[in-house]
């Protein structure tokens, strides 16, 4: 459970579309404590611009061969020149952070629900679930078919349900429109992407008394609990996305 | 071997690589990565009387070389910390001194005599000068007459050290050294952060929820040191330098300006590690230049010039 | 197509984008590497009456995302500006502003009433805020008494548009604002550079041989804009900003937060084309947020809060 | 005459010594306007520590090829960073900068002196020199035998004089120990290197009534005269060192 703070090398910087890499990266130490949900503070070397470390979830975990890999879209200068890191160079990273998933009741119907760059923390959830019993499905949202990314991995894993803004691919219109909710009926929820995603996926749980929990994304200085910047408003106050999240019952927000 | 360790009155420090308030938590936050008791001294999170908090998120923004934050005081209280922090952090082989804030003169003397009684905790630092609540902190640290009002309360009820943390947001920060001097601090620190501002050019808001915000990290650096130099040469009392700090050079070039120790802030958000690699790196420096003591080199620069 | 211009009283200027004094030389010294006449106008080097030399070497030091200098004021006076200067560059196409310096203030009386007779020169900045001299500058800029009675000064005898150029040392910048609107200024820049310094720790010395200087550049962004919009939202005239302006994003900070234009300044040391190129994306940005109108975004934050 | 500020293609990053490297760079520009003794300003990429511009000296140019060298000691930062530049990459730089060396009288006998990365910008004038009839020798002083670089190079303009300060090749001591300052007559010194070295050669040169010129290494920021922060104390004041100089005949300097 011990924080650590490391070198790691990058086996592998992968790009996968125009603008999501996945970088896979190996670690000297053992990693059997990485938890699904949990995530990583990246340091950007040397730029004017990228003062503060970038959060990263962690993607997927192999402990044979002790590596992780983080799924990472561009969105800026910091996850620009993250994506232009070569393989064999080294990336100083501060790991595991944060809680991270509870696991269902036994025999509980599980959904996960990822969209855009929110989908990244779902895959090592999903195998984890999947290793321990459960059959989750997935259901996916994406901009059109074009922005479709990770679905033969999360394939392995059950089910998946697709929906695209376009209807390009899968059901036209928003994660929640998705039939499988209305026919399917599930005990839990996992949930990850953009904010008005998570809120309307916590609207439909409450409304359907579904148990829901989501990954936030609040912006981080520290990642450790020292600057008290990354706060949500929850019914206990303020709480610190980075220690006591970034996953949160739905329940204990104020959404 | 050098000596590092330095004293305010008869309070001693270990060395003189300290962790700023509100940036190191309460120090277990750090236990993964390093072993406080090395430090010179952990200065924790700011503690207000009453349970608050802070301001709407968000809270932060990263800017050039720095960052703004507008966390505003959040903490549970004096009561909370007595009871749940207090005995966790007590163990530390270290000076563990809380950074006080209040609204009112009276609730800075009301902390202060209660923390007067807590054994282990051998100093405070009187907060005057946060920008990011509504009343009380920084307003206290840019009217001369408040910043002598309150410090001369509290001295009057608190017996162990008292460290007056400056702002700098002021025409003439050497004003403000001497007022806190003269009513019996026994130490001086700063910088606080610089008031400064972000705007979100894409949302076409401000990038805080309260506009402005504090700003620290290396952009403000020169003007800290700039502080520093000018009231380490007025004030008889210890200085306690920071403001940007992200290495040994940037801790030595307060040093060498005329802080007796400094204080490590924002460094320990990127590199939890920063502190002590600090301390490590102060001590190669002497080594390398021929000093035997810390002593040597406080304010060199003013001896050849 | 968007409308790029502004004016102060009956001056027009074809955009907002202007030049900072002192970091942009005459003019000339970038006439490589763009057409000068594009921008809304240029503010020349800091001007005196009788020539200057000054300050000693080391007068520049690097900082984290900024710079710290100590020129001094270095001119030849304004007899030289006369003969051999103002025939080079009247023959631009946009407004040439001159900034003035002064020890006394019958100095900037002087070099007003001289400015005043040379008919391509529309306004003037007076500046009362450069940190690295002895006598004038800045202490102007930090006392309201002075600042107040240098610009009444000179606007009695200066007929153009008066441009008062702010020190951001000060503890309430609005006050200072506040007093030269008041006196007459037509417009108001800020900011100056912020009062820093830096040590060679190699050395053992300070990095600048007045050993503090002005900071500028990104590290001072956040204060910058933090003032500008104190003042923008109090005062009538318009506010000109500046302070670590490098990209178009950074400008647009500025002219969201209140400013009605903008003057590059140590970005042309790092990109000459760095003017230029913030005046090409603020017009794209424009037409991609559908605005038809400059003054549709000039304090576009305070609007929405 | 032009300045101008382009992103050149680097061609080759040779190191030739654990601090000393060399950078080709290919322009798309004509480059005969480039004189000896002038300099470039170079852009170090997004870092917080390499704010402003590094100057570094044109050390040698191929107007065949389209390509120039710089010769370039690490001593810090940016210089750190310019090693690591791989072939392929582009440097965004703003020249040619600065004022250029004079030429010798007719027939006059030339010596070119430098010590350290102050050799750089001498390969280019003395090839220059030689180029219009000149044969210039050259003295070039080191610490020790470790730290000579770049000596076949001068090998190929004419004779070449070494002194290293430990005597582990060529004479033992200082430039203005060496012995062909006493046995040859020179009418015309060009100096470039630390400033005591750049004194003593002036010193030296005033004492014996023979010409000097040195190229100065001020601090800059901008590089075209805009900041008056590279300054130099001379006979008429303070004058740029990027504009004025960097090559300044001695008798010009308070020396
Ligand atoms: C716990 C946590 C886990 C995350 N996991 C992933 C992940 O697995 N993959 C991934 O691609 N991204 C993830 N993010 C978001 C990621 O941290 C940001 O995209 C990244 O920091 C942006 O850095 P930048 O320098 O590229 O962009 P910047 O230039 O800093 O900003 C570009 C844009 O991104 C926004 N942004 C900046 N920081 C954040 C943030 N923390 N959250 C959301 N938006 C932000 C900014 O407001 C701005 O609009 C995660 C964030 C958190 C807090
Ligand atoms: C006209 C001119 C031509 C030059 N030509 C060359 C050249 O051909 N090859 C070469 O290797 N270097 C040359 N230099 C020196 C070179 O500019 C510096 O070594 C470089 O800027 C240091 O950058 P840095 O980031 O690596 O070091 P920094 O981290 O900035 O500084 C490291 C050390 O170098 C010193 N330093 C910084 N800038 C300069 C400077 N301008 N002059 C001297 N010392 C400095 C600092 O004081 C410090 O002690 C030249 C300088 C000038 C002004
Ligand atoms: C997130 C954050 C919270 C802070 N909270 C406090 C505080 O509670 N009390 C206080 O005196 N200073 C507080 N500060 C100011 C720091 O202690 C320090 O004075 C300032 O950050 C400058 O130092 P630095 O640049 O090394 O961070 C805080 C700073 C940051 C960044
Ligand atoms: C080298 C240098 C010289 C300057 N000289 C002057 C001057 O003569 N007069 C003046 O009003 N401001 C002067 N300034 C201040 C700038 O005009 C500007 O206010 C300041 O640098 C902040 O803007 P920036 O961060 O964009 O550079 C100078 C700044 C620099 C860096
Ligand atoms: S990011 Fe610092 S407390 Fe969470
Ligand atoms: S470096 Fe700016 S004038 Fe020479």
């Amino acid at each position: 459970m011990a924080k650590r703070i490391e070198d790691l090398k990058i086996l592998e910087n992968k790009r996968i579309t125009d603008d999501f890499f996945i970088l896979e990266l190996f670690s000297a130490e053992n990693l059997t404590d990485i938890k699904p949900g949990q995530f990583v503070q990246v340091r950007v070397d040397g730029s004017s611009d990228t003062f503060l470390r970038r959060p990263i979830s962690i993607h997927d975990v192999d402990f044979e061969k002790n590596t992780f890999k983080l799924l990472i879209q561009i969105t800026g200068n910091g996850t620009e020149k993250l994506s232009k890191l070569r393989n064999g160079e080294s990336l100083n990273i501060i790991y595991p952070l944060g809680n991270s998933f509870g696991l269902p009741g036994e025999n509980e119907k599980v959904l996960l629900v990822g969209g855009g760059c929110g989908i990244a923390p779902l895959l090592f959830l999903g195998k984890h679930l999947k290793s321990i019993g459960y059959a989750p499905d997935i259901l996916l949202g994406f901009r059109n078919s074009e922005r479709i990314i990770e679905y033969e991995e999360y394939l392995k894993i059950g089910n998946v349900f697709l929906t695209t803004e376009d209807g390009s691919k899968g059901e036209k219109g928003f994660v929640t429109n998705h039939s499988v909710l209305s026919t399917a009926k599930y005990d839990k929820i996992y949930c990850c992407g953009p904010d008005s995603m998570m809120k309307a996926i916590a609207g439909y749980c409450r409304k359907n008394n579904m148990n829901c929990e989501v990954s936030l994304e609040n912006l981080m200085a520290c990642g450790i609990g020292a600057c008290l910047c990354c706060i949500v408003d929850t019914v206990k106050g303020n709480l610190c996305t980075c220690t006591e999240g970034p996953v949160f019952n739905t329940t204990e927000l104020k959404w | 071997m050098v000596n590092l360790g330095f004293s305010i009155g008869d309070l001693d420090f270990k060395n003189p690589v300290l962790t700023a308030s509100g940036t190191f938590g309460y120090g277990p936050e750090f236990d993964d990565f390093l072993d406080v008791s090395r430090l010179g001294g952990i200065f924790v999170k700011g503690t207000t009387l009453e349970p608050r908090e802070g301001n709407l998120y968000p809270r932060m923004a990263e800017t050039p070389s720095g960052m703004l934050n507008a966390v505003g005081l959040q903490n549970k209280g004096i009561d909370y910390f007595e009871k749940n922090i207090y005995p966790r952090i007590s163990g530390y082989d270290t000076n563990v001194i809380v950074n006080i804030n209040g609204s009112y003169i009276g609730d800075y003397v009301a902390l202060a005599e209660r923390i007067n009684a807590l054994d282990k905790i051998p100093a405070i630092e009187l907060n005057i000068s946060c920008p990011n609540v509504k009343m009380g902190g920084m307003a206290f640290g840019t009217n001369p007459g408040s910043a002598r009002e309150v410090t001369k309360a509290v001295r009057a009820v608190y017996g162990k050290k008292l460290i007056v943390k400056l702002s700098p947001n002021v025409t003439n920060i050497v004003d403000f050294a001497r007022i806190v001097e003269e009513e019996g601090a026994d130490s001086i620190s700063l910088i606080n952060t610089l008031l400064g501002m972000s705007v979100d050019v894409r949302k076409m808001k401000p990038a805080l929820s309260t506009i402005t915000g504090g700003l620290s990290g290396p952009a403000i650096k020169p003007v800290a040191l700039r502080m520093v130099w000018q009231v380490a040469k007025e004030v008889k009392i210890p200085v306690i330098g920071m403001g940007g700090i992200m290495t040994t050079s940037d801790a030595l070039e307060f040093i060498l300006a005329g802080a007796t120790a400094v204080q490590v802030g924002t460094a320990s958000f990127i590199d939890p590690q920063a502190s002590i690699k600090i301390l490590e790196g102060i001590e190669k420096y002497l080594i390398e230049k021929g000093f035997s003591d810390i002593k040597d080199i406080v304010g060199y620069i003013n001896r050849n010039s």
